[in-house]
């Protein structure tokens, strides 16, 4: 298996070379119990990658209050993630949390609690108001995204329930 | 200066508020719906918050949205930009009572003008010269029949509330005010949830005529000129040139300086446009927009004048610093609206812009918040950028529009720069005889 | 395995070659334990084709006197192909192409002439001089790219020879 | 007018010239080398012609395959840009004995204000003020022991036709004499063939301050104001900037009608620059380029007056439609030189570009030649484009600057955008507080 695999590097090494002296994209050879298949990328990315770059020499400006998922700079990636994760729940408003009902009390809910649907898991404030947030399905708490008084936008993910 | 402007807006109105406060050294928050996260002006602001959907109503609508991302951002100004919220008195009162600046004139302001009828009423009183029609709102045919024969056919039903061409009727004679009235009244009340309607004289072959204002809201107001936007499509403007050419300098400065004077009589604030149908060296008054324009950098060009920053001062509170006899105008200036639309049909071409290449060099400025890469969201208005050009004279202008046009690629969508591409090879457009109807007898011929 | 891949090597050299002469974007070989497939990306081509959307809107207007290999709407895409073949002879400098010694002459040469490397095959005039223009090598006269009087710009292809 | 104008040059100040003449109605012929047949402005022009390969001087230099280009094409003119065969005498003269326009100043005046002791002489008859110094060549080290000790030292040491900073050394007291002349001198024959040299009293720390004229040939000559262009590296301008605002108005207008009146009194023909020194505000004359210079479009700015557009039509035998009265100013300008280079080591760095996309909005105008795809050559100079901004006042100005680099994205190749972004936040360039010396000491500080 070592030894098939440093064959295989040779193959490779004589494909890359092959691939870059004919200018070609891919190569894909394939035998009885044995496929390769090597492929070389070009310009496509160019104009994926355009909006990122824009964004790029304002980084060392700012410094954003507000996490965006925009800002490549400040969203960790696995918020991204979690806007698309069902077992998440997304902000419907835009305002600040709060996870407790009042200063000082306790928090609504703690990692491990089970809660039920409907249930207020925290609070967002918008215009003076205090909106009660219910939990958007029954299970446990797995983990708490945001922090006391954070500022949340519409969509960014408040608490994981498993 | 305000600390943090918040930009209720997209596009490229967007992102030409962002400069302005940029190089006023005034931080900036975008706020954006959930596909615009991509958007040009947000990846350049300091801070950005989705305040909703893709839909304008539940984002750039969204009032209480727009509040909270106000007081999480800790935003000390709000500009409307054109369009969405920016004449919407309800909002101006709200940010007013939430000790947030409006960067637009008084809540007061924006509902006399946005009401039709208060308008033209104002308007006479100011000195403004007015199409002759009803003094108000016409309830039945047979006022309408005598306010009609007073004023001659052909005559214009229009819906009090009413814009972009909707609840209005025309009335060739004394046969047709009958099914005129009713249509006209039936539209509006379906379109704008009112069938008030009034009634004005029908001009033949108007130009459509505007005047650029600026006032501090105590008393100092000017005019930064005269625009022609003539050139329209179902009342949409598709090229503006500043100054309109067809009036003598004495008939642009005697109509600016009326515009000029409403302004300081009326005590009003910010960024407002005049706009007037003229025909026989006359003018008639249409309406008042209470709001930065579209096409405002024609007057930009030919004045030296930033019209945003003194926006951004006067809603600050700064008394006006430009005097009306600062105010010179050099040169011509043309911009053309480029909308990710079907040259010929105008159907909306929204997707991905595979190559941008913006026209350069002298003469030219190009606002357009859109680059190579992009995608064009199918949920708001089709404008993507604007190019301006300007020249010594008219005919430079055009010579050098010419050549902006063939250097500017816009590819993966379809594009509006085709159909300037045509019209600027035609000699009515070359010799600047056109009226408001020109556009759209132009498009039906070459169908 | 060794001698297996040079045997491949040599047959994605073919197939390459048969790629980039005949303009093809893939090929693919299957048979009995054995299969292998080749593909040219035509990515760069779409950096390429920014060029010619720049140039579009000039089209109509200009009535171009010389061919330009930039021009994608003048040049016939065999003079590209050319540019590149070593049998055909290039010109070595900008000016009018003649196929005569004199007007009305007989030319130089015609297609299906063996001509012998040095031999004189036209005349580029260039700020009134007559430059003989010699062969590249020897061979046969396979074909005449340029026509009598035409303006010609360097490295323009004037006579293919094989 | 010209009918067909053949463009001798590449780059941005080719396509600089293209949309000039596009714009007069003018047809176009580009010349290029093999490898820029993809150039923007080769694909832009009306007729394009290879003249050679990618060498320069089989190309671009080739006087005779330009000439033949002529031919082929009809070209009724030739503009040479700047660099290449711009100050070349002899093109100049060909040009003329074939009756082909050349766009830029007689052989004659090309050659006197190429040799710089030449062109002294011409200046001082002029009365335009010069750096003491010898009044022609010095040939012995007695000699120029003398010269110098009546100048006072520090003194350098200059080739008679030399340029760009080489074939010039300083001389700081007497005993560095003897070396510093014959160093000099040697560098002076290895690079020009000709070993001639001078001196003149070295100033200590001047600014760069240059004024752009044009004359018709006939008599008629004009000044553009002042530019202010110190921020150098290796004698190579990055930085520069209209009005030199540490000039009053009068000490402006003044150096301006001396350079006007310089320019009548030799009735030379086309766009010119009289380069100073400045120190203790005293101007000492350096040179006078006999063609457009890079940074042009900085007075276009601030005056409105297309410099390209009048170099064609005095060219054409046009008397100059523009008198000194007609000429005014308005705001600041300052552009700003985009190389293809390493923005700490300048070390060139072609490739291809991946991303382009050029500042827009207000105020801003980007004179490129490059697109996204398009691959530098690693032949010709590093410049890739250059970005102008203009604002009422230098610190408006300097905002939009600091905006616009913001925006400007160029990657795939490495170029100087970094460096303007950090020269933006230097109290001394805010200020304005620099001389010729400064950019140099500032880059060794930081490296």
């Amino acid at each position: 298996m070592t030894k098939g695999s440093k064959v295989d590097q040779d193959l490779i090494k004589v494909i890359a070379q092959l691939l870059n002296e004919q200018d070609l994209a891919e190569i894909e050879i394939e035998r009885e119990e044995f496929r390769i298949r090597v492929t070389r990328s070009f310009a496509n990315e160019v104009v994926q990658v355009a909006a990122p770059q824009i964004a790029a020499p304002v980084a060392s400006q700012a410094a954003p209050q507000v996490t965006s998922a925009s800002k490549i700079e400040v969203a960790p990636i696995a918020e991204d993630d979690l806007s698309a994760n069902p077992n998440a729940l997304l902000s419907p408003m835009v305002g600040t949390a709060y996870l407790a009902p009042e200063p000082g009390a306790t928090s609504f809910v703690k990692v491990g609690m089970s809660v039920n649907e409907g249930q207020t898991l925290l609070i967002i404030e918008a215009m003076k108001t205090m909106n009660q947030i219910p939990a958007h399905k029954s299970g446990t708490v797995k983990r708490i995204v945001v922090e006391d008084s954070q500022p949340v936008e519409f969509g960014e993910p408040l608490i994981v329930i498993e | 200066m305000f600390s943090k402007v918040l930009i209720a807006n997209r596009g490229e109105i967007a992102l030409r508020i962002l400069r302005a406060c940029k190089e006023l050294g005034i931080q900036t928050v975008a706020v954006h719906s959930v596909v615009d996260a991509d958007a040009m002006h947000v990846k350049l602001a300091d801070e950005s918050v989705c305040i909703g959907p893709n839909p304008a109503s539940e984002s750039y609508l969204n009032i209480p949205s727009i509040l909270a991302a106000c007081e999480i951002t800790g935003a000390d100004a709000v500009h409307p930009g054109y369009g969405f919220l920016s004449e919407n008195a309800r909002f101006a009162q709200i940010l007013e009572e939430h000790k947030i600046a409006f960067i637009g004139p008084s809540s007061d302001h924006i509902s006399i003008m946005g009401d039709k009828i208060e308008a033209k009423k104002t308007a006479l009183k100011l000195g403004i010269p007015c199409v002759p029609g009803s003094t108000g709102e016409v309830k039945t045919e047979s006022e309408a029949k005598k306010v009609a024969k007073e004023i001659g056919y052909p005559v214009l039903v229009k819906a009090a509330s009413g814009g972009g061409g909707r609840g209005m009727k025309l009335a060739k004679d004394e046969s047709e005010m009958g099914m005129a009235l009713s249509t006209a009244r039936s539209e509006a009340k379906a379109a704008f949830g009112d069938d008030a309607v009034y009634l004005e004289k029908y001009l033949g072959k108007p130009r459509h005529i505007e005047i650029q204002v600026i006032g501090d809201g105590k008393g100092n107001g000017i005019h930064l000129g005269t625009r022609d936007c003539s050139l329209q499509r179902r009342h949409q403007k598709v090229w503006e040139e500043a100054v309109a050419f067809c009036l003598s300098d004495k008939q642009a400065s005697d109509i600016g300086e009326i515009c000029a004077k409403a302004v300081r009589d009326l005590k009003y604030s910010g960024a407002g446009t005049f706009e007037f149908l003229y025909e026989n060296d006359e003018f008639y008054f249409i309406e008042m927009n209470t709001r930065i324009q579209v096409e405002h950098p024609i007057s930009e060009r030919i004045t030296n004048i930033d019209i945003v920053y003194e926006q951004i001062r006067v809603a600050f509170g700064d008394t006006l610093a430009i005097k009306q006899s600062d105010v010179s105008f050099w040169g011509h200036a043309i911009e053309v609206r480029i909308n990710a639309e079907d040259p010929q049909t105008f159907m909306p071409s929204p997707g991905l812009i595979e190559h941008y290449h913006p026209a350069g060099g002298v003469g030219v400025r190009v606002d357009a918040a859109v680059y190579q890469g992009y995608r064009i969201p199918p949920y708001y208005d089709s404008l993507i950028g604007k190019l301006i050009v300007h020249g010594k004279n008219r005919p430079e202008c055009l010579m050098r529009l010419r050549r902006a046009l063939d250097e500017f690629v816009v590819s993966g969508v379809k594009t509006t720069l085709p159909l300037f591409q045509r019209l600027i090879e035609e000699p009515d457009i070359i010799s600047g005889n056109y009226d408001i109807h020109w556009l759209e007898k132009f498009l039906a011929k070459t169908e």
